[in-house]
């Protein structure tokens, strides 16, 4: 059930810099919330700007009935929530999405989350733990400082890999090829999830596909309503038929449909 | 206690329970928003635009934000007329509100062709009219042209006519030099109603990529940003047609949605503001009520058109 | 230290040093603003629009706020050529600044005299150029019309073209069905230069007096706003005429300026902006010359027109 | 010399109902603001609302370099300003006007403010103390709640009076009443000032012409730039020449012409 309610901020820190952890009261959400959904936010209280933003629901603790989001700041709308403060009130609506599908007879569970797209995993970690997976988890980032969640995984019992592209933490380079490793090494996963930067993303679609093994994947899109009424945050996906041999597609609603897709029902143009 | 202010109007032969109906593209099919309000409080639901053929639409990005507007470039996807018949329809026959079909074609014979069509099972399925969209900006062949000489629009609008007895709105484009001469040859060619304003043509520029933020280059605006435009053209229609108008453009909230019902809006229609707000329409007919209770005006229909200047 | 990007642009023949200039009505005449910026900074001042006898212009209220944009009904209010002449044109002869007028008439006739007395005077007082007005929405007679029908532009731009070799720049209205008929009509007619777009025709009510806001009923929209709408027209013209193009239509920092270049602009005007930040033409300048470094480019007039699509 | 600075706030509060009091560091303002003039806000960061908000100078502290604002909240950019805080920056553009005239050979000096018209009035009554006048001050309101300045006059050395439209505080009635009965008693001020709604600035000219000393009123129009250069803010004047004793009339400026002008002047249309 999707709820437009308003909910309190309990807190709200800066985790690395411009990146923003927020705890929300909102025991509606959390009794429904699945992971890899999102919630979609009226930043402003006026025109400016005048859509709301989708943020992914980063942990969800159904006990305390609080929901965790983790963003970062780009432009106007993350801006003025990083502006917020506890006690403030926040017009979300709520959960929206389908979120990721974690088959029951999966053993082993890899999550790869590059840069901000940590954001919408970790919640997926708790719950696959939760359900007795072993947890791989291969975190990206540009350099040190922007490493996120490696104590939130850790603390869950998953395995944590690092990456940063400049090497000034952990391994250096690019988390594909750790998880190409990974696999070489004989870690071969039921299923692998992802959430991150398009170019990531569409590697380890590859990846995937390659060792064929199940792989879901979190997209963005610039959206509207949130709830799949206008079809402004489609996206191309493979439709079942194709005709002589061309891949046939459609245009799927990020917010509705998704946002975790299929990583081999995806086409990544552009 | 003061009695109920009286909110019913009549626009071009359907009967609403209050004035304000939702744009269509801005509520789906109807079913997305039961979550957040009760459809049956609405005056009248128009749906998503629909053609012969199922479409597939733009490439995304589709909606870019703009200082208090959007701009969309949705390119018509829409299931076809086959599959809204079937499948969606009958969810919106449980309620007691007014569905309006807004329609779509590249061609006049699609145009024709799709009416007919609706007109066929308008009954069994609860039609209670149609908005003829001669103003989409999105789409390649067809669409605004339509809207943007009134020989052309006489001629679509009166094709139409000739195969429907179902309520005709004409919904016209404000993307023209003089909206009056469209209004007319719309009337002229039979429209019960019209309903303005559909999307301006705009774009934007991604200065770092050098790109145009949406895919398909342009994209019409929408919102607060094109209020005062949208007011204008009601008023001026106002002055100029006997048929009843559905005033929209930029309506946020109760205050907005009487300013075009003073110029001369029958009813108004709620566009991107449930995209930012799912239950804007149920909120705005709350506020329409408390002005005329606060005014003490008893039937909404005093203040339309009852700008003094 | 990376060598200073090249600013300087060249429109219908005035020599600018850089690509910002002053809407016409939102900065007097040029004078008000010598306390927040040095007039020697800026690519060229456009006056406020004048004619041939003094105007008194409309009643207030003049300026009603819209979400993001403002109406105004001016009425072109202004003190007449011989006052412009003999009080304002010294003033900004001190500066090395190209000093463009703005003229407007209700007739041909008066269009064509005012040009030709300015002819007469623009060496000995310093005229870069004229802009014809010919998209005001403000005024009873003349203004629009002119500009909504390219015989009347062809005409008004043909007859005052035989009248002065001074350049002359076109201002087009937003306010059509087709702004590239317009522009070729200007063009044909010997136009220097273009610019777009003067503001969009829109209301606004009171609902509590159920009275229009403005004292003149209708105003011209202008601000953030309408930038999508001015952006897509000046795209459009780009692409259809050969004449250097002025942008303008929400302008507000550096940002939107280059959107405005990129999509074809050779020049920008900035307006509304003006009412807001008196330093804000001067600091749009600064901005473009910012993202000229950072993205290497060494000329301004590479990135004019070089949207990617 | 008109600036465009950025200020500080050092003092935010609610003096009457819905009306604030704001202290600003401002000294290259005060160094050279006159009494009737104002000064040009800019209440939001971003398009919302869009233009700057007019307001009054209320009160000149040369020593401190403080500026002081009383404004009343009817709108959106006044609600912005009113949740300023203390040592928030404000963008500002001033001293703007032409301010009161106070002529050197006058003795008496009345000044009648309405409402929050009292805001443009504070300043004046001190100067016209500090030049030696007789000072009298008429104060209306709606009710007591809203009575306005009355200690802030008096601790000048101002005789107050204060009307309150339902009587529930002080006189009963209409302020322009009271402003009669002063003179019928024999205190023949030698100019009178007023700033407050339009009915009353009418009326009050009216009484000045009948007595014919010189009314000065400050008046309000919709702005734009605030320095002469749209034309947005003008009001109907009178000029000398008439044609066949028909009053003609200029659109003048009520930014810079204004936003006081000689009660005489004015015509009072609509
Ligand atoms: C399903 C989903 C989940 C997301 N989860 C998170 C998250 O957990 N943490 C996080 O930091 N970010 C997340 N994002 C991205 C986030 O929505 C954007 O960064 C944000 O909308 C930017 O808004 P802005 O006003 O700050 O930036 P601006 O660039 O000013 O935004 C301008 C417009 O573009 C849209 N936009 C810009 N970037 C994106 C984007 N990447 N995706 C979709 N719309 C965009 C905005 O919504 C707005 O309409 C998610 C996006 C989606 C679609
Ligand atoms: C010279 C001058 C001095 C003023 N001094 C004071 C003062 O000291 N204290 C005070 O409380 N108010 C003063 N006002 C009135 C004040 O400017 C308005 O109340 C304020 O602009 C309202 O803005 P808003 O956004 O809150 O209201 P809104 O009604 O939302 O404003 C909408 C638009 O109308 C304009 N507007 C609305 N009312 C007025 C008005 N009365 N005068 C001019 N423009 C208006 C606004 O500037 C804005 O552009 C003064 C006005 C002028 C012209
Ligand atoms: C996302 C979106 C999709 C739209 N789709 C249609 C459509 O299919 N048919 C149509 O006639 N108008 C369509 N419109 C135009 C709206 O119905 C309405 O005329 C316009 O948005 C102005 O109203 P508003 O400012 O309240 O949104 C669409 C608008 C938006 C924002
Ligand atoms: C207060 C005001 C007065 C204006 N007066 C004139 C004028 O006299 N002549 C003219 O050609 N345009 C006039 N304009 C239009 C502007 O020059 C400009 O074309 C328009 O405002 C769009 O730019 P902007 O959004 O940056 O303001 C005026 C605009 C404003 C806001
Ligand atoms: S955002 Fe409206 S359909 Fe997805
Ligand atoms: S506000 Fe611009 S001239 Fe007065």
């Amino acid at each position: 059930m999707i709820l437009n309610i308003k909910v309190k901020i309990l807190s709200q820190k800066e985790v690395v810099p411009n990146i923003y952890l927020m705890k929300l009261k909102a025991p509606e959400i959390t009794q429904t919330a699945l992971p890899g959904q999102f919630i979609h936010i009226k930043c402003s209280q006026d025109y400016y700007p005048l859509l709301r933003r989708p943020i992914s629901i980063h942990r969800i603790d159904k006990e305390k009935g609080e929901t965790f989001i983790l963003f970062q700041v780009v432009g106007e709308g993350t801006k003025l929530l990083s502006q917020k403060a506890m006690g403030d009130e926040l017009d979300i609506l709520g959960p929206l999405g389908n979120g990721f599908n974690i088959y029951p007879q999966s053993q082993k569970i890899m999550i790869v989350g590059g840069g901000i797209g940590v954001a919408s995993l970790l919640a997926l970690a708790e719950e696959s733990i939760r359900q007795g997976k072993e947890v791989r988890v291969l975190i990206g980032a540009l350099k040190r400082e922007l490493v996120l969640g490696e104590k939130s995984f850790r603390s869950l019992g998953a395995k944590v890999d690092i990456v940063t592209n400049d090497g000034s933490y952990k391994h250096k380079g690019l988390i594909t090829n750790l998880l190409e490793e990974d696999i070489q090494e004989g870690w071969l996963p039921d299923q692998i999830f992802t959430c991150g930067p398009k170019p990531m993303l569409r590697k380890i679609a590859e990846i995937a596909s390659k060792v064929n093994i199940d792989g879901q994947v979190s997209l963005e899109e610039h959206m509207g309503c949130g709830i799949g009424a206008c079809l402004g945050c489609v996206c191309k996906i493979k439709t079942k038929e194709k005709n002589n041999n061309k891949e046939e597609y459609d245009y799927k609603r990020v917010c509705i449909d998704g946002p975790v897709f299929k990583a081999s029902e995806v086409i990544w143009d552009d | 206690m003061t009695k109920k202010p009286q909110l019913e109007v009549e626009v071009g032969g359907i009967r609403m329970k209050n004035p304000v109906m939702t744009a269509s593209g801005t509520f789906g099919y109807g079913e997305e928003f039961s979550p957040f309000i009760d459809l049956d409080k609405l005056g009248a639901i128009v749906l998503k635009g629909i053609t012969l053929k199922p479409k597939r639409g733009n490439p995304p990005p589709r909606i870019i934000e703009t200082p208090s507007g959007i701009l969309n470039a949705i390119g018509l996807q829409n299931v076809g007329v086959e599959v809204l018949i079937n499948k969606k329809l009958p969810y919106l026959q449980k309620f007691t509100t007014p569905v309006i079909i807004n329609i779509s074609g590249d061609t006049l014979e699609e145009y024709v062709e799709l009416a007919r069509k609706l007109d066929n099972i308008s009954q069994e399925k609860g039609i209670a009219g149609l908005e003829i969209n001669i103003s989409c900006p999105n789409v390649q062949k067809g669409g605004m042209v339509w809207g943007t000489e009134a020989q052309l629009t006489y001629k679509v609008v009166n094709n139409i006519r000739k195969v429907t007895t179902l309520p005709l709105i004409v919904k016209l484009s404000p993307n023209v030099t003089d909206i009056k001469v469209i209004a007319q040859a719309a009337e002229e060619a039979g429209a019960d109603a019209l309903s303005l304003i559909n999307t301006l043509v705009g774009m934007a520029v991604d200065v770092s990529l050098r790109r145009p933020k949406l895919a398909n280059i342009s994209g019409g605006l929408s919102g607060p940003a094109v209020k005062p435009v949208a007011l204008w053209m009601v008023w001026q229609v106002f002055q100029t047609v006997n048929i009843p108008i559905i005033g929209m453009g930029g309506i946020m909230k109760a205050e907005d949605a009487l300013e075009f019902i003073i110029a001369g809006a029958r009813a108004v229609s709620i566009g991107t503001a449930n995209l930012v707000n799912p239950k804007a329409a149920i909120e705005i007919i709350k506020g329409i009520e408390e002005y005329l209770v606060e005014n003490k005006i008893k039937d909404i229909n005093e203040l339309v058109g009852s700008l003094k200047i």
